[in-house]
């Protein structure tokens, strides 16, 4: 739809600032404490480096993740009509409400090397997931899929049907009226739904310190580097917070400001 | 991985001096040392749960008898390489005008949680000065104690003499010494050969006098 | 040809519908009725978004719904196209890619499809705007743009709820061009009685989500079961065969046609449009025939005649005119009508079919 | 719209299903290894209940906060057009990229007794928000508000502008046409963004560790109570999870069951 | 009555459109055109949905919308209402609450908006279906809440895109007739010329996103400006006074209606509806009057004539009758036309508006 010349009204201009300059305000707190003259050095640093790429990687590989796991199953919770299925949506929001370290724990129940699944894995097929950067992306995945199915299945309940009845008027199969039709007209939900899940992702601490441990050259994330620091050298802490908010910055506004968004 | 590399997980509050120490063991052995550091517990944790590791230096010794139920240690005894004790301390130019634990009362304080081992020698350290100690807030770790009182957030606060910066002001309590936490250190089974040359290091003069520079205690 | 079978019940809400009916040799079948009717909701049940709660549907012999065998043929596997009545076109995709996207479906490329989509574009006058998304166009555009696609399938059995509704009258006269010179089998749903008599052989008439009459255009146009579609059809039809500017009635009568015609057609004429005189008629009337007064329907200022002659037709005048002509059951009279006033309806070839 | 007979491809039911069975395993895990037997016996401990009483608290309030700050913020993201826009949405994401912990430590940089907003706060009007409740609502709303936004957001830019465009017609002002129209047609994202926001606030530690301490009458919720038991005993720290999932499982599938989707 | 002036540019996309025409006493303006010629935008445009890119707009001496000066109302402050192509009703509101909906913008309670609704629901026919929601009707019932929705405003102008492509005969000739009894000024976009005919008297022709005809309908279908024009309007007009049965054309000719009318009134009839005749006609033609040919254009088999008499029109005839009666321009030859085939606009006393 075409944006039109509705002035927004003011009372929603007040209530957007005020919203705003609450989200602002520990960013400016942030970046006046940050010890910037440090910041090149820091940033520059081999483990600094190392984990900015770790990062990157655990944060798109569980976005993508999100994407193939979370498509589907907030399509189903949107068009689905079953007994439980409130159930399923319920379960689906857990692991946002379960702080991530829980989350991290329940993760090695399930997961771990003695984990209900985990210890199959090991003595079937030799694979261990915790302390490999794998576990890092299935843990931040966890704590992000939540947010990627939710985005879709809200978006998704609000589809025209007609379009898709369209689609398969003029011979498509439903498969193919998903991928041409649903999934297109989804388009934003999608999109917000990376960058919900991307974000998420690339905060994550909590899971991934409890279920993928500390390892400086296949989970120390920029959050690990951030956590560690904070106990040992808060200027250090700040300096990886505000690298992180360049990083996240620059990627959502280059990403949202060119094909993740459209009006 | 090859034999000349040594996993080492540690408590915490062992960051700085560990990290110093791992470097000169590595001049002197040419063996890598990587460092994982984590609150004991959750080091414990990742121990019971197969964490790759061969040594494993932890804050507490309640903390490692946990871990030997999870059967990864299997060695008799527990080596203690350090120990450590509590000190008040407050924002620099000590605003409030905290002297000792009793001032406490009235003012925003911190301390570590009950359930950990900060915490724990906190009120072992009040019940052995008998004096009641008003907290505001039970923090999960001594660092988020410590971080509180840099930023002017609490006016007083228990940290491990370890800890003190000068971004602090510390005052040390009377009789706090007796109070003491121990540090122990074990190989984890299967540990590499190694693993034992590195407790050796700790263990000898050269990693006290380190300790010692970070402000740690001598083993007993 | 599309043998459609249906006899079942279904339901939305709290509106019931009853459909029954069944076409055996018709090709192009028109659903008239008044609004909210049940006439979407029949073309829905048929495409297969909605399904029966009883009874049977079978297209050419293929069951596609019944709930007692819980059989049920999805919407794809359908051999039909139903265009809906808003359009339904796809707001992501360009005019081009929208008309192209039945040949898509068939695992056509990109580029092939588009090259095939291109004739319909021409055809419908859209080349100009291919590449514009639908929220640019303009209502007129939609329609045709969703009428291209839905003809672009080329399904065995093409159903149309309200194709020409917000169509100027230039397009309306090119999309009865092409519907008439399709091959296809229609279903139409439309509120405009000329264009039920130019497209369709066979009525399906609803009224309160039930079919009330069922059957060729000239049984419901000759015999209308409600008020409603007798109101609708204000017309009288005859079929004949056309050479020529000249036309013969099945009884030999002659008329004269605006425009050349030939072989099987039907020429409808508004009751309005009939002419009565004592004496044969002079002037520009080259119709003219004799007819028998065999009913009388005074209506307010007007009256409804029905004459038998060569062929069985109603004529309107006015109660003054009624009054001076002295009209009376069983006169005999002369009628006529323009050949100006003649709407022509060239029936496909039935021996095609 | 209807949802219609349109089957579900098989395809999207694996794809969810593997989604599910995901997030589920973890939960599986957890109530495996949890001691049930002390769970009555731990979660009727006064200090157990006095947490879920304010987790209850905090979780709603800042749902609430969200509701009023992130409705105009989504709509303005969605609607309005201005240099900087770009930079506004991704400000917006921030709380959710940082760590927790690290926007914790934000929020006291800013709203702290020392923070450069808290200083004057607490000097002019005697007012300190951390190891209070107010401060542990207001670093969970700082987390949780952007996943309101951006599902208001999201479903924003899909309005169908003539819906408003008719209203104002009518007769209705821009005021009045956002509450009586818009507001009722992003029904679903709200209520979406309602159980997005209650749920990451309920899970909230980090933040509210950092910012709002652990304060037992004042801070300490199922999240900080889950968090130390972690370290000690993490039997109860099971429990602790296991009842906060069935906290949430309970107040979402009555919410969103009732009134939170509506199809 | 509302006085438009508008006169300047907008752009949409690559579309670039040009208004300019500025109305006094006309209180019912029709706009047509063809598909995608600017209509639904001019209106949009006067909505204030739009703005100009240059120019001005001003009703009623209110500057609404001038670029230069950044003078511009919202569309909620202008006395208007437009009636959205596509109907636009809320989805989230009951057919009863969707008609209320202009009472509560003026701040009435639940109960009263919902009591003063009641009588257009009543009016329109929606009484039953009253508690729906709008994806539970069919797609003539959204057109109908829709108008019904729009009347209740009551505006001082009534913008209408197209209000009865989606009805059926019986609801068109009610709407019809409550649009005739209006007392608001209308603006009406249509592609029915009958319903142009019977509810306008002032024409604005679009083609191309341009004005390009504007003026009386009478000036309008007697000159049309282009041939789409021409073809939208193949009907000849009169006016004059009738009384009774009776119809007075200006130069005292009288002519008899099918229908009780009085006062000023216009008669249209389709140019095919014409008989010629070489000696005054018989029959039941009561309506019949000597003209001069002045104009004869022959377009394949058909012959349009221009008569000029008690008033000017057009007759279409076929070539043969054409040729049977060996008209020639300049010769004097009788017309006729039935009763039953005259449309009698009746248009509403200018001394009230
Ligand atoms: N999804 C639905 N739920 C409930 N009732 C419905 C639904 N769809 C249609 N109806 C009702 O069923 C009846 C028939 O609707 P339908 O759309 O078939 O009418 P129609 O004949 O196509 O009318 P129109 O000429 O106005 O398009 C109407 O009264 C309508 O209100
Ligand atoms: N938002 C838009 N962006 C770009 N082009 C547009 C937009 N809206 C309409 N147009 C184009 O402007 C032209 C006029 O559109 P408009 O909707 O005014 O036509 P209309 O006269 O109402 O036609 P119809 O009879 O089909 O409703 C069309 O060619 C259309 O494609
Ligand atoms: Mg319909
Ligand atoms: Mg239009």
């Amino acid at each position: 739809m075409e944006t039109q010349h509705n002035s927004v009204p003011k009372t929603i201009w007040a209530g957007a600032s005020i919203g705003f300059i609450f989200l602002l305000v520990p960013f400016v707190g942030l970046s006046q404490r940050a010890p910037w003259s440090s910041f090149v050095q820091i940033v520059t640093e081999e483990t600094v480096l190392r984990s900015i790429s770790l990062s990157m990687i655990v944060a798109t590989c569980s976005a993508f993740i999100c994407l193939i796991l979370g498509i589907p199953l907030g399509w189903i919770l949107a068009k689905a009509d079953f007994r439980g299925l409130k159930l399923v949506r319920a379960i689906v929001l857990l692991p946002m409400v379960l702080p991530p370290v829980a989350g991290g724990t329940a993760l090695l129940f399930a997961l771990g090397r003695k984990g209900f699944i985990g210890e199959h894995l090991d003595s079937w097929f030799g694979v261990t997931l915790p302390f490999t950067t794998a576990g890092a992306v299935l843990a931040a995945s966890f704590v992000s899929l939540p947010f990627f199915v939710l985005s879709i299945e809200s978006s998704a309940t609000q589809l025209d049907s007609r379009l898709e009845e369209a689609s398969l008027n003029l011979g498509a199969s439903p498969i193919r009226t998903f991928f041409t039709i649903s999934l297109p007209l989804l388009r934003n939900a999608i999109m917000a739904g990376i960058a919900l899940s991307w974000a998420r992702a690339l905060g994550e601490f909590g899971a991934t310190i409890t279920f993928a441990g500390d390892n400086p050259d296949q989970t120390r994330t920029l959050p690990l580097q951030l956590f560690v620091a904070l106990e040992t050298n808060p200027e250090r802490a700040m300096i990886i917070g505000v690298l992180m908010v360049m990083i996240s910055l620059s990627v959502l506004v280059t990403l949202r400001g060119n094909w993740l968004v459209q009006k | 991985e090859s034999d000349s590399s040594l996993r080492v997980l540690a408590a915490s509050s062992l960051t700085e001096v560990f990290q110093e120490i791992a470097s000169e063991f590595e001049k002197d052995t040419g063996i890598q040392v990587t460092l994982s550091f984590a609150g004991s517990s959750s080091l414990a944790a990742q121990i019971e749960d197969g964490a790759p590791a061969d040594v494993i230096a932890l804050a507490d010794e309640e903390t490692l008898t946990r871990v030997k139920q999870s059967g990864r240690l299997t060695q008799q005894e527990e080596i203690i390489f350090a120990t450590n004790y509590l000190a008040i301390a407050t924002p620099i130019g000590n605003p409030a005008s905290i002297g000792n634990i009793s001032d406490f009362k009235g003012n925003i304080t911190a301390v570590c949680s009950e359930q950990v081992p900060c915490g724990h020698l906190a009120n072992e350290l009040a019940s052995f000065l008998k004096v009641e100690m008003e907290v505001t807030t039970w923090e999960p770790n001594v660092r988020s104690v410590r971080t509180k009182i840099e930023l002017g957030e609490v006016d007083a606060g228990l940290i491990y003499v370890t800890d003190a910066t000068n971004q602090v002001e510390i005052i040390s309590i009377k009789g706090s010494e007796s109070v003491k936490t121990k540090y122990p250190i074990a190989a984890v089974d299967n540990a590499k050969p190694s693993a034992k040359d590195f407790i050796d290091y700790v263990l000898s003069p050269n990693g006290q006098e380190t300790l010692e520079h970070f402000r740690f205690g001598a083993p007993q | 040809m599309t043998q459609i079978f249906l006899s079942g019940t279904t339901k939305l809400g709290v509106e019931e519908f009853d459909y029954s009916f069944e076409t055996n040799s018709s090709k192009r079948i028109a659903v008239v009725g008044p609004n909210g009717s049940g006439k979407t909701t029949l073309l829905r049940l048929i495409a297969g978004h909605e399904r029966l709660r009883s009874g049977l549907l079978k297209i050419n012999g293929n069951v596609y719904d019944e709930p007692t065998s819980g059989n049920f043929t999805p919407p794809h596997q359908r051999k039909l196209t139903l265009q809906h009545q808003d359009g339904s076109i796809f707001p992501h995709l360009t005019v081009e890619d929208n008309v192209a996207f039945p040949y898509r479906s068939k695992k056509k490329s990109k580029r092939k499809a588009r090259a095939l989509a291109h004739k319909t574009l021409e055809a419908f006058d859209l080349l100009q705007i291919k590449d514009k998304y639908p929220n640019h166009l303009s209502g007129g555009q939609i329609a045709r743009v969703s009428l291209a696609r839905s003809l672009t399938k080329q399904p065995r059995l093409l159903m149309l709820d309200e194709p020409t509704a917000a169509l100027d009258v230039a397009s309306v006269r090119q999309v009865h061009q092409t519907l008439e010179s399709l091959k296809t089998s229609l279903l139409l749903v439309s509120h405009d009685p000329i264009e039920v008599l130019k497209l369709s052989d066979t009525i399906i008439a609803l009224e309160g989500n039930k079919i009330i009459q069922f059957g060729t255009l000239k049984s419901v146009t000759s015999k209308p079961a409600t008020q409603w579609l007798s109101k609708f059809f204000d017309l009288n039809l005859v079929s004949g065969t056309a050479s020529g500017l000249e036309f013969k009635t099945g009884c030999g009568e002659i008329f004269h046609l605006p425009q050349n015609y030939s072989g099987n057609v039907e020429v409808s004429f508004p009751s309005s449009a009939i002419s009565l005189h004592l004496s044969p008629p002079s002037g520009s009337f080259r119709n003219k025939w004799k007819a028998t007064v065999t009913s009388l329907d005074k209506q307010d200022k007007l009256v409804r005649i029905k004459l038998v002659g060569a062929f069985d037709c109603y004529a309107t005048i006015t109660v003054p005119t009624f009054n001076e002509l002295e009209i009376a059951l069983g006169n005999t009279i002369w009628a006529s009508i323009k050949a100006t006033e003649l709407n022509v309806l060239q029936k496909p070839n039935p021996a095609k079919t």
